[in-house]
């Protein structure tokens, strides 16, 4: 497979490590009423769809980002990745132009 | 200055080289290399006077050169100052930077060749980046023989292979191997 | 029809003319009291047991596609007990024991062949958890051996011992363990169903399920509704799809495992070998072929086929433990989805939902427990309590926190 | 000799060979099974089940017959097809499968049985007694089983891999795929052509019809000569693709030097991994036969294959230039065969046609409306029987052709899994929907097989592919040979009461075929995995279309009713060695060497590997006979003078920032942000499952600067789970992380003299306990200026610092130190004493943080900070974890002389020893010298309440059981006041 790097283009998925459902960014609040139970359902659950799924990929042998990408698991077709940190907060970190 | 002999990453007192055809491999234990991210928020500085390149890039002055390691972080690599503490002068060309010692992290292979194609035809065996892209002005992080390596191209003629330092060994093997049946 | 020696023979000299079919087309029935849901080694098994060992009767397997084309299919047809935990070890020793007896069980020869399994070990820690492991194996009834480099070395004797990256030092031997003939387990038990009146009906796609106060009341199929005083899902790979037209999340992701077979060749390795610092096992099937395997793909899909990265990587460590199979050559590759659980054990239990059950989360391994499964899976859907080897495999061990992670990796499925 | 003129072989070289220790002769072009045709030798193999004698069937990688065992020794190479074998000087090839010589296989009597032995026969039998199935039949079966034999010897070749990069990758060099690739070629874009042949031109070198006024030989060589000139053409000759994969990437093998004797020094084969941005498949077409009875003899083989013999190779298949051939075809193309054969003045005696409106396209005898309905002859066809409007005449046929259509090559479109699709005008699957994407299937692989139809069809392909990308090509000029109206009647197989082949490897029959449809095996899938069909090493390639025809004809059901079939990698067997690449023995894994590791070696040190590292186990000394003396010796010198150990593979990483502190406060399970600049705290780290997976220390260098250490092990899962927390869980803060794990040699002195030695070597460095208590860090220089960082941490329970310098400097900072304290007893100490020291400390390592303990079971449980949120810490308050009574304990043997065996299960005495009653193990253990025998660690219930207890260690895998006492797990020093010293 080839993951679109949203810096560095089309890399070999090799070069990756996969983590799994892009929901374990939500980390519950542990102060919650309720932190146990949801705790569980973050740790464990997981929707697993035959279809479009977002998920964590690290890009460990490359520039170290967590990245989001979305891919059909019925196909293995890739519909976009985004830097986790992107992902996690609206706003984008600049970078310098080349 | 310290009593004390350093060795190179292969071990030996010395820098090696090997030539197979038209294509020379040996380390370079003088380059120096320190880590540089920035803090948050803060400007980008101008260590040295290198512009720092944006993702995938790598600029270089005479002597010193600048390679994109992840967003907001570069190595800094330096000629001839792989014995000194080359952290402290970054650090001082970029005092609100977070600077890293990286020079003993990482060993650095310079692969030179006449003929540039005759690189290429090598990387082709090495590394799953296309050849074309790793080109002057490019820095490429990826895998080779389950290694993690820095690739970047100070000059056609020249491939520069930076791994960590404890895979030395077995880098060296995988180059000269491949460079061997190459000639073959 | 019963199958015998006799009765080759007798069909053999009159031109094959009086063989039956292995089982029916039947209609499906407007209602059942089971439905089992998943054509496959489980679901198969399952339905074989309610019906033979505890006497129900309306029973239906329904399956997508066409029986035995899931993973029962698709395996390494490696049968073997060696577990540590408590949770696992009973259970798969007790599908071993019906490994044994399979055969004649089923009057059919699934070709369960007891040649043994090696693991191997390289380190002095390896070697110390291999021993915990195969104590435990003896603790609950199972055999295991130990072997050391020179009685190894006697064994298998075409291993790399010289010139290998990493040593190996020894291995943990199972010699009730080997493998089956995997498409014959599916059929056999399908078999046997038949015979005893179940309905196993093909090309008959689960839709939905109906529910109506809690409570499963039926299954709408590609080819209608079917009412259903009790549902079992036997659908591993598939779970949570299957699951989902129920309402419910599952602790589980679908992964895909590749397999492959080298051509044919003449006898060379006689049981089932794993390599204990690269991503490899083997054996050799009757037919000949080198059938191998390493890690799954490690990425959530559904396609039923891998990548490359990994076709190397088993072939690199084959390459490293076993040089000499070199010149043989990959004939066939293939992939299956697994159900990947979130602790490596797999779950038989019932659900939120009233006469709605659970067999899934195999992960790999899901084909040699395929008789104990099969008989756990019915054992609860008749009597509603689980069978005594199956008491851990609950869907609330994960909120409890008595998970049963034999390699210790946490829920994180593709280390599994 | 059945040589005939013309051919593409060098005839002014001669080659000699030997099959079966015969010695024959040929030339270059020549497979084996060309040179063998043209030497009379037909038989060339046996089928698999009832060992039949076979010849060559096909003149491709789809020949299912003709499978030898090439060269010898290590290099043997079982299950080679004769068809694809390049010939060379002093090939040597044996037939396999047999017992006994070829001509009379004693195995063979499997066919006389054959009844017996139909489709699932061992389904039914074979289950009485039930002992007997390993014992008498599975043996019998495996002997009888299998194919060619493997030398049981390591593969002596050498392999690589690499990886290729293009805009378009051609699958094919014959019409289709050289029109794809000049196109793209000449359009400037980067073009990768594959073809599994050693010779460009596919179908063309078998045909003798001119291209553009000009022999297709040299028009082939002309475009060849310019896709050579071209830089951005690639030309990966006898290399097949074998497999497609996601995203445009395909794995190609290249067989470098296997039609040499020897590799030399090059490699024999290449890996490939292609990733190409579009692709066109121009895989050509299989030619598929019609079974009828006793189709399987030496002398049958496929009409275009011996069209191939007679134009590329210049054989005949008789054994004697006089005797007759015939054609037995269901269509146009047969008849070529004919004329092709007439022309090379072979007697062709007839073509044999099932269609009643069969053209007579030339001077030969033509049977229209008429069969083939048995062949005679024991090692090789002597007679075929024609059958026509019921009339049936055995004639003496030397060598018979079939043709029963073309399948077009789907293979590598249906590598995703999508399904060919039928079409009724050429009677065949083309591909279907679902291909990989950015593949266009192009020629005779669409069904568009005719050499003009095919040139344009490559053409058009490539620049449709182009477009896709963004690049423009135009069409070449190609010639464009006028298409022949070819017409096909279906004709799947010939009825009959005997046995007529549909998959010849494995021998399966049309009967077999019948037999699962009369078992309800009627799904294609039952079907094959019933009859063993297309698993042959053919996988299929000749059988698999015509046996869904013949089911559809059995269930009256049209052939996509009945179904289809896809095929999977690899489109041809691919030897593993070249799947492997060449990273094997030695090179299997990169190896990591410490900085020190040349020191150490020239102490004479045994290396150990740890996870990719390679570390010093020990350091034997003259006169030491056992290991355990050299450890016993290590440990020994450390508790009463100074060791020197080297630690650099424990993870290093720089935890740097603003909220460096916050972070490693919530990704430590226990308290960490109350660490004060120059101090170091142990720190345990919780998986958010909550069980505990690793620990180490946390140094703060400065106020925003932490260096953090690892486990060997678990360096790179902490890493990666670090930035899992910075990026995703917390990107607000403002922290960075480095790994400098190789950067900084590290080195552990340990021991009452370690301050008496290190202040050697210090620049100005107050060592003393006020200033630099236990768990104090500080950077510093040492050996006049080198700059260095000291952590005042004990793994060993001693007076113990680690000191860091960088890496160049660690063998000589190891070497001066040990010249330094020569006069304090200093001594090497590799891991085997380091972990004895550690078990004698009681410190848990990887036995017992093996991912399934929590920190209460190790003792750890007060460390876990309530007071804040860390990862791990809501998930370690469920029940099964925080009721979990098994506790970390010492044990030791109630006799001193027996043994603490790590992996043992622990009982309470009297308690039965099963499963049920199991209260824990042993994870670690030695022989302490210290306290004079062997100790151990395990976990146990209650443990923490059971001091003095004395327990059942039960070793069952060895029939042992051992009486062990439990004991605190502080073997030396309990109170700690060594390592505050």
């Amino acid at each position: 497979m080839l993951i679109p790097h949203p810096l560095l283009g089309l890399r070999d998925a090799e070069e990756f490590v996969y983590l799994g459902d892009a929901s374990l960014m939500q980390r519950p609040d542990p102060d919650s009423p309720t932190a146990l139970t949801d705790f569980c359902d973050y740790v464990f659950l997981r929707d697993n769809p035959a279809g479009v799924h977002r998920e964590l990929w690290f890009h460990e042998q490359g520039d170290r980002s967590w990245l989001v990408v979305t891919r059909n698991t019925l196909t293995h077709e890739i519909l976009g990745a985004e830097l986790a940190t992107d992902a996690a907060r609206p706003t984008v970190t600049q970078e310098p132009s080349a | 200055m310290p009593d004390l002999t350093p060795l190179t990453a292969l071990g030996h007192d010395q820098p090696q080289s090997v030539t197979y055809g038209n294509l020379t491999m040996g380390d370079c234990p003088d380059l120096a290399l320190a880590s540089l991210a920035l803090r948050r928020d803060a400007p980008v500085p101008l260590p040295f006077g290198l512009d720092l390149p944006g993702p995938g890039g790598y600029v270089a002055s005479a002597e010193v050169a600048a390679i994109w390691t992840g967003p907001r972080q570069w190595m800094i690599e330096a000629k001839a100052k792989g014995c000194t503490d080359f952290a402290a002068q970054v650090k001082a060309q970029a005092p609100d930077a977070i600077v890293t010692e990286q020079t003993d992290g990482w060993a650095a292979f310079d692969i030179t060749s006449p003929d540039g194609a005759a690189i290429g035809r090598l990387l082709e065996k090495l590394v799953n980046i296309d050849p074309g892209t790793v080109s002057p002005g490019t820095a490429s992080r990826t895998s080779l023989h389950h290694m993690n390596v820095l690739l970047v191209r100070p000059d056609p003629c020249c491939l520069r292979i930076w791994v960590g330092r404890s895979f030395a060994g077995s880098l060296w093997h995988a180059v000269i191997g491949a460079a061997g049946r190459q000639a073959a | 029809m019963k199958f015998s020696a006799l009765r080759v023979v007798k069909e053999a000299l009159t031109g094959h003319k009086g063989w039956k079919p292995l089982w029916r087309n039947p209609q499906p029935q407007p209602d059942y009291d089971i439905v089992i849901v998943g054509g496959g080694g489980h679901g198969l098994a399952t339905a074989y047991y309610l019906a033979k060992t505890f006497g129900k009767a309306r029973i239906a397997v329904l399956e997508k596609g066409w029986i035995g084309s899931g993973n029962v299919g698709r395996n390494t047809t490696i049968v073997r007990s060696n577990y540590l935990l408590p949770g696992n070890q009973p259970f798969y020793e007790f599908s071993m024991k019906l490994w044994e007896g399979l055969e004649q069980e089923l009057n059919f020869n699934a070709m369960v062949s007891q040649r043994g399994i090696i693991n191997l070990f390289h380190t002095d820690a390896q070697r110390d958890a291999f021993r915990r492991r195969g104590n435990a194996m003896h603790l609950s009834g199972a055999d295991a051996v130990l072997l050391n480099r020179d009685a190894l070395r006697q064994k298998v004797p075409f291993l790399n011992y010289d010139n290998a990256r990493f040593p190996i030092k020894g291995g943990l031997w199972q010699p009730r363990a080997g493998t089956a003939r995997h498409d014959g387990v599916a059929w056999g038990y399908a078999r046997g169903a038949d015979m005893l009146g179940v309905d196993i009906i093909q090309n008959c796609e689960v839709t939905g399920f109906r529910i109506d106060a809690g409570r499963v009341r039926g299954v709408e199929t590609t080819r209608g509704y079917i009412g259903a005083a009790k549902v079992g899902v036997a659908v591993a790979g598939s779970s949570s799809r299957v699951m989902a037209m129920a309402g419910q999340r599952l602790p589980i992701e679908s992964h895909v495992l590749q397999a492959f077979v080298s051509e044919g060749l003449k006898p060379v390795i006689s049981g089932v070998i794993t390599f204990g610092a690269g991503h490899f096992y083997i054996s050799q099937s009757d037919k000949g072929g080198l059938v191998f395997g390493g890690d799954v793909d490690g990425y959530n899909s559904y396609a039923q086929r891998g990548n490359l990265p990994v076709v190397e990587d088993v072939a690199q460590g084959g390459m490293a433990l076993m040089p000499m199979i070199g010149r043989a050559r990959l004939l066939r590759s293939w992939g299956g989805i697994v159900d990947m659980s979130m602790d490596g054990s797999p779950i038989i239990d019932r659900t939120a939902i009233d006469g709605l059950y659970l067999n899934g989360g195999w992960c790999y391994g899901g084909f040699k427990a395929t008789p104990a499964s099969g008989f756990a899976f019915a054992h609860l859907l008749a009597t509603d309590r689980p069978h005594e080897t199956a008491t851990a495999y609950r869907l609330d061990r994960f909120a409890t926190g008595h998970v049963i992670d034999e390699r210790g990796t946490g829920a994180q499925p593709n280390l599994h | 000799m059945t040589r005939i003129r013309g051919g593409l072989i060098d005839r002014g070289t001669s080659l000699s060979f030997t099959f079966d220790g015969k010695t024959y002769s040929g030339h270059p072009g020549d497979t084996l099974a060309s040179a063998l045709l043209a030497n009379g030798v037909r038989l060339m193999g046996r089928s698999f089940k009832y060992h039949r004698p076979r010849g060559v069937f096909a003149a491709g990688s789809e020949e299912p017959n003709a499978m030898v065992e090439l060269r010898e020794g290590a290099r043997r190479e079982p299950n080679t097809r004769a068809t694809v074998a390049e010939l060379y000087e002093g090939l040597v090839a044996k037939s396999q499968n047999r017992v006994g010589p070829l001509s009379c296989d004693v195995l063979a009597v499997n066919d006389v049985l054959s009844p017996f032995f139909a489709a699932g026969f061992y389904y039914k039998t074979f289950m009485w007694p039930r002992a007997f199935w390993e014992k008498l039949y599975e043996p019998v079966i495996r002997r009888a089983a299998g194919l060619g034999q493997l030398s049981m010897q390591a593969d002596p070749d050498d392999y690589d891999s690499g990886f290729l990069h293009c805009d378009l990758l051609v699958i094919g060099g014959g019409a289709a795929g050289l029109a794809a690739a000049l196109t793209t070629g000449r359009a400037g874009a980067r073009v990768v052509l594959a073809d599994e042949d050693f010779r460009l031109g596919g179908r063309l070198l078998s045909e003798r019809d001119p291209l553009g006024g000009i022999p297709a030989v040299d028009w082939i060589a002309g475009l060849e000569a310019e896709l050579d000139s071209l830089p951005n053409v690639r030309i990966l000759r006898r290399t097949t693709v074998f497999g497609a994969y996601d995203h445009g990437i395909y794995g190609a093998v290249a067989r470098v030097a296997d039609h040499l004797k020897t590799p030399g020094a090059q490699v024999r084969q290449s890996l490939w991994r292609i990733t190409a941005k579009r692709t066109v498949l121009a895989a050509g077409a299989t030619e598929r036969h019609i079974p009828f009875a006793d189709n399987d003899r030496p002398g049958i083989m496929l009409a275009g294959a011996m069209r191939s013999y007679a134009n590329r190779w210049a054989v005949t298949p008789q054994a004697h230039a006089a005797d007759p051939v015939a054609i037995f075809t269901n269509n146009d193309d047969g008849h070529r065969t004919a004329l092709d054969l007439m022309a090379q003045e072979v007697p062709v005696l007839g073509v044999i046609d099932t269609r009643s409106d069969a053209p007579k396209l030339g001077d030969y005898t033509l049977f229209p409306d008429a069969t083939v309905t048995g062949s005679k002859g024991r090692l090789g066809l002597t007679q075929i029987q024609i059958t026509r409007a019921g009339q049936s005449t055995w004639v003496d046929c030397a060598a018979l052709g079939v043709s029963g259509g073309w399948n077009p090559n789907v293979h590598l479109a249906s590598h995703h899994r999508g399904r060919p699709v039928w079409d009724a005008a050429t009677q065949s699957f083309l591909p279907g929907p679902g291909g990989p994407e950015g593949m266009h299937v192009a020629g005779a692989a669409a069904g568009r097989g005719q050499t003009g139809l095919a040139l344009a069809d490559g053409a058009k392909a490539a620049v449709a592919a182009l477009a896709q990308i963004g690049m423009s090509a135009s069409l070449p000029e190609l010639p464009a040979p006028e298409a022949t109206a070819d017409t096909l009647t279906p004709c799947w197989h010939v009825p009959s009461k005997k046995r007529a082949w549909v998959d010849f490897q494995n021998d399966v029959t049309v009967k077999d075929i019948a037999l699962a449809h009369q078992e309800n095996m009627r799904p294609v899938e039952h079907l094959k995995r019933w009859t063993t069909l297309g698993m042959a090493t053919d996988q299929g390639k000749t059988a698999n279309v015509t046996a869904l025809a013949v089911m559809a004809e059995l269930s009256g059901k049209s052939i996509p009713e009945t179904g289809t079939t896809i095929f999977r990698p690899p489109y041809t067997g691919v030897a593993i060695s070249a799947l492997g690449g060449g990273d094997s023995g030695d090179s299997f894994r990169p190896r990591r060497l410490t900085p020190t590791h040349s020191w150490a070696a020239t102490r004479g040190a045994v290396f150990t590997e740890v996870g990719a590292w390679m570390r010093a186990q020990y350091y034997p000394q003259t006169g030491e006979t056992h290991w355990r003396q050299t450890v016993d010796r290590e440990a020994k010198a450390v508790r009463a003078g100074v060791g020197l150990c080297d630690v650099t593979t424990l993870g290093k990483i720089d935890v740097q920032g603003a909220d460096a502190t916050t972070f490693l406060n919530r990704v430590y399970a226990n308290m960490m942000g109350t660490l004060r600049v120059g101090r170091v705290r142990y720190g345990l780290m919780l998986r958010e499952d909550g069980f505990l997976y690793d620990d180490g220390t946390c140094a703060r260098l400065a106020e925003d600067h932490y260096v953090v250490t690892t486990t060997t092990g678990n360096a790179g899962l902490v890493y990666r789970n670090l930035e899992f927390a910075r990026q995703c869980l917390w990107p607000e803060l403002d922290v960075h992380l480095i790994s400098t794990t190789d950067a900084w040699a590290q080195i552990a002195v340990a021991g009452p003299n370690a301050r008496s030695l290190l202040s050697r070597i210090v620049d100005d460095f107050d060592l003393s306990n006020d200033a630099f208590p236990f768990m104090a860090c500080s950077t510093l220089t040492i050996c006049n200026g080198l700059r260095a960082r000291l952590f005042r941490i004990s793994f060993s329970g001693e007076l113990a610092y680690e000191l860091a310098v960088p890496a160049r400097y660690g063998n000589a900072v190891m070497q001066r130190l040990a010249e330094q304290g020569a006069d304090l007893g200093v001594t090497p100490y590799g891991i085997e004493a380091l972990s004895v020291l550690r078990i004698e400390k009681g410190h848990a390592a990887g036995a017992e943080l093996n991912g399934q303990t929590t920190a209460d079971m190790s003792g750890l449980g007060m460390m876990v900070s309530r007071k804040k949120d860390s990862i791990g810490v809501v998930m370690s308050r469920r029940d099964g974890l925080a009721q979990d009574s098994r506790r970390m304990v010492g044990l030791q043997p109630v006799e001193p002389t027996h043994t603490v065996t790590p992996g043992a299960h622990l009982f309470a005495q009297g308690d039965p020893q099963d499963m049920a009653h199991d209260q824990g193990w042993i994870t670690s253990a030695c022989y302490s010298p210290h306290v004079g025998s062997s100790i151990g660690l395990g976990f146990l219930l209650q443990g923490d309440n059971r001091m003095g207890e004395i327990v059942i260690a039960a070793n069952p895998l060895a029939g042992e059981t051992t009486q062990l006492r439990i004991v605190p797990s502080h073997f030396v020093d309990p109170e700690g006041e060594r390592l505050r010293a």
